[in-house]
């Protein structure tokens, strides 16, 4: 498996000088990837590096400013989608982007689906397909249901079997993990080597560094737009990778803070919404925060949801400091102090064409209007506080959200829910997309606000992060509390046993 | 990120340095205000008005505006609440039958010995209930708007043209009629352009001004994430379907005074004219965008035109085929406009420097 | 140039203004019946050397009317001879018109006659009433149950027409019944699927009137196709270029119609005569309507043409209208 | 009784035996259709009707015209439906067909022995430059359908006005074989609703076997993921509102035949008409789901119900008002039969569960 970045063999895709502007916000100066065949090359960088707009140059979707695009050493200039598909090149983007109302078979075939002689589909055929890919991917999902209502999860695990079909020949995966638990990511890995020992060319791009160092041979480094450089994987440390990427020293670790916990804020009792999750019962004091783990798909958004109001649930209650929480009511729940940072930011945390100040505000537009008006000054101010605390990267705050980097749209969601100073705020995959030194912030923010007596209940995929940063850790597991594990308790083992326990499947 | 020691919740002052500060809009002032598609209507309001004083015989004295005041205030009333729901992201088509019923309703209560002013009140009841049957239908029972106003459009109609049969009422208390075609003196301005400001106010303050008008925004764009940020989605649109009930059972009491008639069929197809100029005006259909000030510019444009190539002697179907014309027109230029924005930033993109907010 | 919002011209007309500008105002575009009654007004006009013009709304309804009517008033015309789609709903709007000197004649469907100087009648109802209840009693024996398509609910014409005929059934064909009256709408498809209607919920029906032109074509055209032709007799008002397919087919045997082209000419003349002063419509004022000769101004202003003309196999190929 | 929800992914799956469950899995799938409860509607009106008179079914006239009256909507609400699965609408339809059976007059006016087929090309031919103009306009400008056309709505009405004027062409204009097809019957058929039910087929089929068609769904569902596929958007859409355009002027022609009579306001109002079946036909008009099937059951639907009001005796001022109930309760219906089905999806995902 050696690495040969100079050799006279051209490059399976190779990109020099690239830049690119989205009207004054310039994505990319200048951008450089050599990604060989034969091998799995990371892309990393902080929110906002231009990943992600790399990959849509690449892809055909966007058109690139200036620069070099070649693939197998033949320049090219792709107008669409189709044209890169057709030159051998899949994506999984950043976002899933499935049709709703379709089939996860459709989805997986659309535009190429399988035809006999008369143009007509073969819905056999592609059924077979389908289900032979989430084989190799080791998931059940039903290929037959619509992909309306799966969860981020199966979405995703659907992108990855469109793109694996494909059969390309280079395979970008932007993202892929951010939404996966351990054993699905370790199949995706299994199914990321065999693919490059078939010789074709993958680019992998992760916040996750663990995931990097495990699965890639070569690693390249953005800042800013820029290229800054390309590493076998095996002559560079965490450390310095980190640093380059932010330019200066980061630690990773969780600096926990100790904090008082007092009386129960938020008690949770028999929850149970048939078919999604049942007998659900828990607390959260403040100054504690709760982590609450489970394999992707347990239920545990759809507990979170129901207790602020957004799903409906049959039996149980949720109880405020004392006081009732009505259901179906996110208002109610939020007067109680409640606020909740859903999982979807795209779709249920931001308004993506409304501007950073109205998202930033949007959860305390009632507290900000005085006689019922709403002033569009007092919008803006309210808007900078928690935006530059959290350094959102933005050029002007009435700066349409959608065209943030993700990182930065996860930060406005932070924004908008900490500005309406909860007693309990619950927050689904905190750091989901955000890059190393933000992650550290938000952990150490965590941290912060527990310490000054708010209540946090954490949903989070990633073990070390539940470990990190919470004090006590709710495992649940197929719609069902399986475990309260303390925080000296709390180990990996610990945790993913009461996840999986009991599962044929589990690794 | 030395700052992060200064993060604190916002129960703090806010004084304390921020890690970043930021401009307020990615625009000048005045592209904001006038680089708009609200300012290219009003622009065109001015063009066309301008250039018919000129060129079109009778057209520059006050009597043209006060016909074209009495004539569009039915439109210009209903536009109003049609706005907010467009925004949301649905619409109404039975606003015209609801005028229609609400006519019927005013008749045959007076016919039958009613005071016309508890007959008015009665319809606007028949409105509020009528926008509110469709608010249930849409918000509680979950059909898409669309679809149901289809089906109220046909059963307002219905029952309106059910009642009063053959029959038109004709006979109304002189002062009624008389208030409806009032103009204040010399001026040649109509009476009933007072309800309509005041309404115009009232909803442009809802609208743009307060938190249920953000909500509103937020619904059109995004309902999930508007749910999730505790805007009552559901709550919103019925009070906007009774909003718009309740106005156009109020235009319908109008129409009824000003023409002296109540009957059936009064004001059939007004819908399609109330949409096309909320569109013309500037409010996407598919919701979220949009201003109340676009749209009274919309309803204006369509209907000066329109009085200006009567007066022109350009008959009724060319005057249809230029509004039709108009619209197409006035969406396609707006993405055009678009379109040729972002060419020109590509072409020039790649030299501007990196613009972006300042570290703190 | 511009005119004071409320013109100083008195309503009482002393005439003599010789501004022959006259509009005619249909109750809709595109409706042959008005397209040959307008011809006939033209007509009239270019012989007394005044200035024709037509303008109306594409759909019958009084609000459109409205807005030409003023547009009119502000252009200061010398004349409107109009069709009303509502006898009270444009009638405000017709009296702008008069205060600032403009001649209103209405022909075909009136006003109250309080907002119109003259209305030009294309037939006594009484007279169209009976023909059609005359027709349609030889036709079926005397015997058996018919039916009613009209136009619009709101008819003014229509209505009056309609009672007529209940009356007149009643006294004097008793074996006749009037199962049921439906509404058209003046609309060739809404006509055609309500006569399909009415021959099913009615399986027994005789016969159909239609005082209408549009009525009387869309239902004939069902019949013709259908397996009630030559059972059920159709009769009515028809335009007889609309109607000669069917008499010849034998699906319809007779229908009457006044010459719309004269009720037009007719209609000009009396403005004329309005502008001229020579006539100012009060009840015994006479005038001459060139080639129609001479007529006198009746009952509450009203003006009446003549007898409707009844078109059979033998007659029909004389028209072209 | 079916092998949905969550499937045991790998398990072997030809081990099925084919006879009975083919049988049951293609009656589930019925029952379950968003075009079922539809249906049921549509049966109950003629059956209500027919107890209360017979005739209203058995008769000649009967039968023929329960096929023959909605045929013409029909093939506008195919169109239609095609272009709301793809997130579009065609508002301008009914001016479309207005024109079209005016235009066929005209030529039978101007050419007196042209032949039937051609003047039928003729119709679909000038159908679909209309459509091609709003799907241009629509997928270029990247434009609201809604808006657009209800633009050319306004704009092709007038052109229609503009060039008809007061004219209209007459039953004896045209000649007698044309008139005849569009009563005609065919072994009791009538030939309309042979030609409706062959493009009803014809449609169908496309929609649901063959790649463009389902691209059209995906279109729908989701635009922005289209583009991210690659799939030819533009070109698709354009192609939907060509292919609504074309049917709209196929029925334009069917109008001439049927009604003998056009003159410029011919087809006022058919938009809605045929939204309307397409929405009450589970078409969502949201796009992405929903059939042709339905939206034809729908035009049947609507147009039935309109014939048999006055058979059950509702006085004429009323029928409207009927009709309107009709709809709504019809897209209740529909709406109560998804959420039923729903909850069952969800019961047996929990039975699946343990
Ligand atoms: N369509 C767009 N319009 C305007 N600006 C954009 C657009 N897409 C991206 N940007 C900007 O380009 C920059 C790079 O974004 P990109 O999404 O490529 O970052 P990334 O490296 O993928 O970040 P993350 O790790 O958060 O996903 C950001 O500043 C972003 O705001
Ligand atoms: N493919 C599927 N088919 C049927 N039901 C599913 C499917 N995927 C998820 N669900 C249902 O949704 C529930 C929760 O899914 P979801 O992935 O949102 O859970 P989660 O634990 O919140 O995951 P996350 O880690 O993304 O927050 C599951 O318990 C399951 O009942
Ligand atoms: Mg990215
Ligand atoms: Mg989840």
């Amino acid at each position: 498996m050696a690495i040969t970045p100079d050799s006279s063999v051209p490059a399976a895709l190779e990109l020099r000088g690239v830049s690119k502007a989205f009207g004054a916000v310039v994505a990319l100066t200048s951008a450089n990837l050599r990604v060989d065949l034969n091998s799995i090359h990371a892309l990393v960088g902080e929110n906002g590096a231009g990943k992600s707009t790399l990959v849509k140059i690449v892809a055909g979707l966007y058109h690139r400013d200036a620069g070099d695009f070649l693939l197998r050493g033949e320049s090219v200039d792709f107008s669409s989608t189709a044209e890169s598909k057709a030159a051998g090149i899949a994506v999984i983007y950043q976002e899933p982007t499935l049709f709703p109302d379709l089939s996860v078979t459709e989805n997986i075939f659309m535009g190429r689906q399988p035809t006999n002689r008369f143009g007509r589909i073969d819905r056999k055929a592609m059924k077979v397909e389908a289900l032979r890919l989430f084989e190799r991917l080791a998931v059940r999902i039903d290929p037959d249901r619509p992909a309306e209502g799966l969860s981020i999860a199966d979405q995703q695990i659907i992108e990855i079997a469109k793109a694996i079909s494909l059969d390309a020949r280079v395979l970008i995966m932007d993202e892929p993990t951010a939404a996966l638990s351990g054993v699905e990511v370790d199949r995706l890995f299994a199914v990321a080597r065999s693919l490059r020992d078939e010789g074709r060319a993958l680019v992998f791009i992760s916040h996750r560094f663990d995931e990097v160092f495990s699965l890639c041979d070569t690693i390249t480094v953005m800042r800013d737009g820029q290229y800054i450089s390309t590493d076998p994987i095996s002559e560079v440390t965490v450390d310095e990778i980190v640093r380059r990427m932010v330019g200066r020293d980061v630690t990773e670790l969780f600096p926990k803070q100790e904090a008082a916990i007092g009386d129960v804020v938020l008690s949770v009792e028999g929850l149970t919404q048939p078919g999604v999750f049942t007998d659900i019962s828990f607390t959260v004091r403040s100054g504690e925060i709760v982590g609450l783990a489970g394999l992707v798909g347990a239920g545990r958004s759809e507990v979170v949801r129901a207790v602020f109001g957004v799903d409906p649930y049959a039996a149980g209650r949720v109880i405020m400091s004392g006081t009732a929480v009505p259901k179906n009511s996110p208002s109610q729940a939020m007067r109680l102090g409640l606020a909740l940072v859903p999982e979807d930011r795209r779709k249920q945390g931001l308004v993506l064409e409304s501007s950073v100040a109205r998202n930033a505000t949007m959860a305390i537009r009632r507290s900000l209007s005085k006689l019922g008006l709403i002033d569009s000054h007092v919008e803006n101010k309210a808007a900078a506080i928690w935006s530059s605390r959290l350094e959102v990267k933005t050029n002007a705050l009435d700066a349409e959200v959608g065209t943030l980097s993700g990182g930065n749209q996860q930060k406005v969601v932070l924004a908008k829910w900490l500005a309406t100073n909860p007693r309990l705020l619950i927050i689904d995959e905190p750091t989901r997309g955000i890059d190393v030194g933000t992650k550290a912030e938000v952990h150490r923010l965590l941290s912060q606000l527990a310490g000054e007596g708010m209540a946090i209940l954490m949903i989070s995929s990633e073990l070390p992060e539940v470990l990190g940063v919470a004090d006590r850790v709710l495992v649940m597991r197929e719609g069902r509390l399986t475990a309260e594990i303390s925080r000296t308790e709390a180990t990996a083992e610990s945790v993913m046993f009461a996840a999986t326990h009991s599962q044929e499947h589990a690794a | 990120m030395s700052d992060t020691t200064t993060l604190t919740s916002p129960a703090a002052p806010a004084g304390q340095a921020p890690g970043r500060s930021y401009r307020n809009y990615g625009s000048s002032l005045f592209r904001r205000i006038f680089v708009t598609r609200e300012m290219a209507v009003i622009a065109l309001l001015a063009i066309v008005i301008i250039v018919a004083s000129v060129s079109v015989k009778n057209f520059a004295s006050p009597i043209t505006f006060s016909y074209l005041l009495l004539d569009t205030t039915p439109i210009l009333l209903i536009a109003l609440p049609m706005t907010l729901v467009i925004i949301t992201g649905e619409i109404d088509l039975s606003v015209a039958s609801m005028m229609g019923l609400s006519s019927v309703t005013v008749g045959t209560l007076t016919q039958a010995g009613w005071p016309i002013e508890v007959a008015f009140v009665v319809a606007l009841v028949v409105g509020v209930i009528g926008g509110a049957l469709n608010g249930f239908l849409i918000t509680v029972v979950g059909l898409p708007s669309l679809a149901v106003t289809i089906g109220t459009l046909a059963l307002y109609r219905g029952l309106a043209v059910g009642l009063l049969g053959t029959t038109a009422v004709t006979d109304f208390p002189k002062f009624w009629t008389d208030i409806a075609k009032a103009k204040f003196a010399a001026t040649g301005i109509p009476v009933v352009i007072v309800p309509f400001i005041i309404l115009a106010v009232v909803f442009a303050v809802l609208l743009h001004f307060t938190s249920f008008g953000r909500g509103i925004f937020a619904i059109g764009l995004s309902s999930e994430a508007a749910a999730f940020s505790g805007v009552h989605v559901e709550r919103t649109k019925f009070i906007l379907f009774m909003l718009t009930g309740v106005v156009s059972a109020f235009a319908g009491i109008y129409y009824t005074l000003r023409f002296g008639s109540a009957r059936g069929d009064n004001a059939t197809g007004l819908e399609l004219s109330v949409i096309a100029a909320v569109l013309l005006g500037g409010v996407s259909i598919f919701g979220g965008r949009g201003a109340l000030h676009g749209v009274i510019a919309g309803v204006l444009l369509i209907g000066v035109l329109g009085s200006a190539l009567r007066l022109a002697n350009v008959s009724s179907d060319v005057i249809n085929i230029i509004t039709g014309a108009l619209l197409v027109l006035s969406v396609v230029s707006t993405s055009f406009l678009a379109w040729a924005r972002k060419r020109r930033q590509r072409r020039g993109g790649t030299k501007k420097t990196a613009v972006s907010a300042t570290a703190g | 140039a511009t005119t004071s919002s409320t013109p100083a011209a008195s309503g009482a007309a002393t005439g003599g203004s010789g501004n022959y500008a006259i509009t005619f105002v249909p109750k809709n575009l595109g409706n042959a019946y008005f397209d040959a009654s307008d011809k006939g007004g033209a007509a009239a006009i270019t012989e007394f050397g005044g200035k024709y013009s037509e303008v109306g709304p594409a759909t019958a309804s009084p609000d459109a009317q409205v807005s030409f009517i003023n547009t009119l008033t502000q252009q200061q015309v010398g004349g409107i001879v109009i069709s009303a789609n509502d006898p009270k709903a444009i009638g405000d709007s017709l009296n702008e018109a008069r205060a600032a000197g403009i001649k209103v004649v209405t022909f075909d469907s009136d006003t109250d006659p309080s907002y119109r100087d003259i209305f030009i009648n294309q037939a006594s109802p009484e007279g169209i009433a009976k023909s059609q209840v005359d027709q349609i009693a030889s036709q079926i024996g005397d015997t058996g149950e018919i039916a009613i398509l009209s136009a619009s609910a709101n008819a003014t014409n229509q209505n009056a027409w309609i009672d007529l005929m209940k009356a007149d059934l009643a006294k004097d064909h008793p074996n006749i019944k009037l199962d049921e009256v439906v509404y058209g709408d003046d609309d060739d498809q809404t006509s055609f699927d309500k006569t399909a209607a009415l021959l099913q919920s009615h399986p027994d029906l005789k016969g159909i009137i239609s005082p209408t032109t549009v009525g009387i074509a869309a239902a004939a055209r069902y019949l013709s196709t259908s397996s009630s032709k030559g059972k059920v007799a159709l009769t009515g008002l028809g335009t007889p270029n609309q109607m000669r397919a069917y008499i010849a087919d034998g699906t319809v045997t007779s229908f009457a119609l006044w010459n719309p082209a004269d009720l037009g000419y007719l209609a000009a003349y009396a403005d004329k005569a309005l502008i001229d002063g020579t006539i100012t419509g009060k009840s015994g004022d006479k005038f001459t309507a060139g080639k129609l000769g001479s007529f006198t101004v009746g009952d509450k202003g009203t003006v009446l043409l003549g007898d409707p003309t009844v078109f059979n196999k033998a007659n029909i190929d004389q028209f072209n209208f | 009784m079916t092998t949905s929800t969550r499937a045991t992914a790998p398990a072997p799956l030809p081990g099925r035996p084919r006879g009975t469950n083919a049988v049951t899995e293609t009656l589930g799938r019925f029952v379950r259709a968003r075009e079922t409860g539809i249906l049921l509607a549509l049966l109950i009106v003629i059956l209500v009707t027919t107890i209360k008179n017979p005739t209203f079914l058995f008769s000649g006239d009967g039968w023929r015209d329960l096929l023959l009256t909605p045929s013409i909507l029909v093939l506008v609400a195919i169109g239609q439906a095609v272009v709301i699965i793809t997130r579009s609408v065609d508002l301008s339809v009914g001016s479309v067909l207005g024109l079209s059976a005016f235009l066929t007059g005209k030529v039978f006016v101007s050419f007196p022995g042209m032949p039937i087929i051609a003047v039928f090309l003729i119709g679909l031919i000038f159908g679909g430059v209309l459509g091609l103009v709003n799907g241009v306009l629509v997928a270029f400008a990247r434009v609201p359908a809604l808006v657009i056309t209800l633009g050319t709505l306004y704009a092709y009405r007038g052109i229609n006005v503009v060039w008809a004027g007061s004219g209209r062409i007459n039953a004896s204009d045209l000649p007698k074989e044309f008139l005849a097809l569009g009563t005609g019957q065919f072994l009791s058929i009538p030939f309309l609703a042979i030609i409706a039910l062959v493009v009803l087929i014809a449609a169908g089929w496309f929609m649901k076997n063959i790649r463009g068609g389902r691209e059209l769904y995906a279109i729908g569902s989701d635009p922005s993921a289209a583009n991210l596929y690659g799939l030819k958007v533009t070109r698709r859409i354009i192609f939907a509102f060509v292919f609504s355009g074309a049917l709209a002027g196929l029925a334009g022609v069917l109008y001439a035949a049927r009604y003998g009579t056009v003159d410029s306001q011919a087809g006022t109002g058919f938009e809605l008409d045929a939204v309307g079946a397409a929405v009450i036909g589970g078409v969502a008009i949201v796009g992405g789901s929903g059939t042709v099937w339905g939206a034809a059951i729908g035009a049947i639907l609507l147009l039935t119900i309109n014939r048999a009001l006055p058979i059950l005796g509702v006085p004429d001022f009323w029928q409207q008002a009927v009709v309107g109930i009709l709809i709504i309760g019809a897209i209740v219906l529909d709406r109560v039969l998804a959420l039923r089905q729903s909850r069952r999806l969800i019961k047996e995902r929990d039975a699946s569960h343990v």
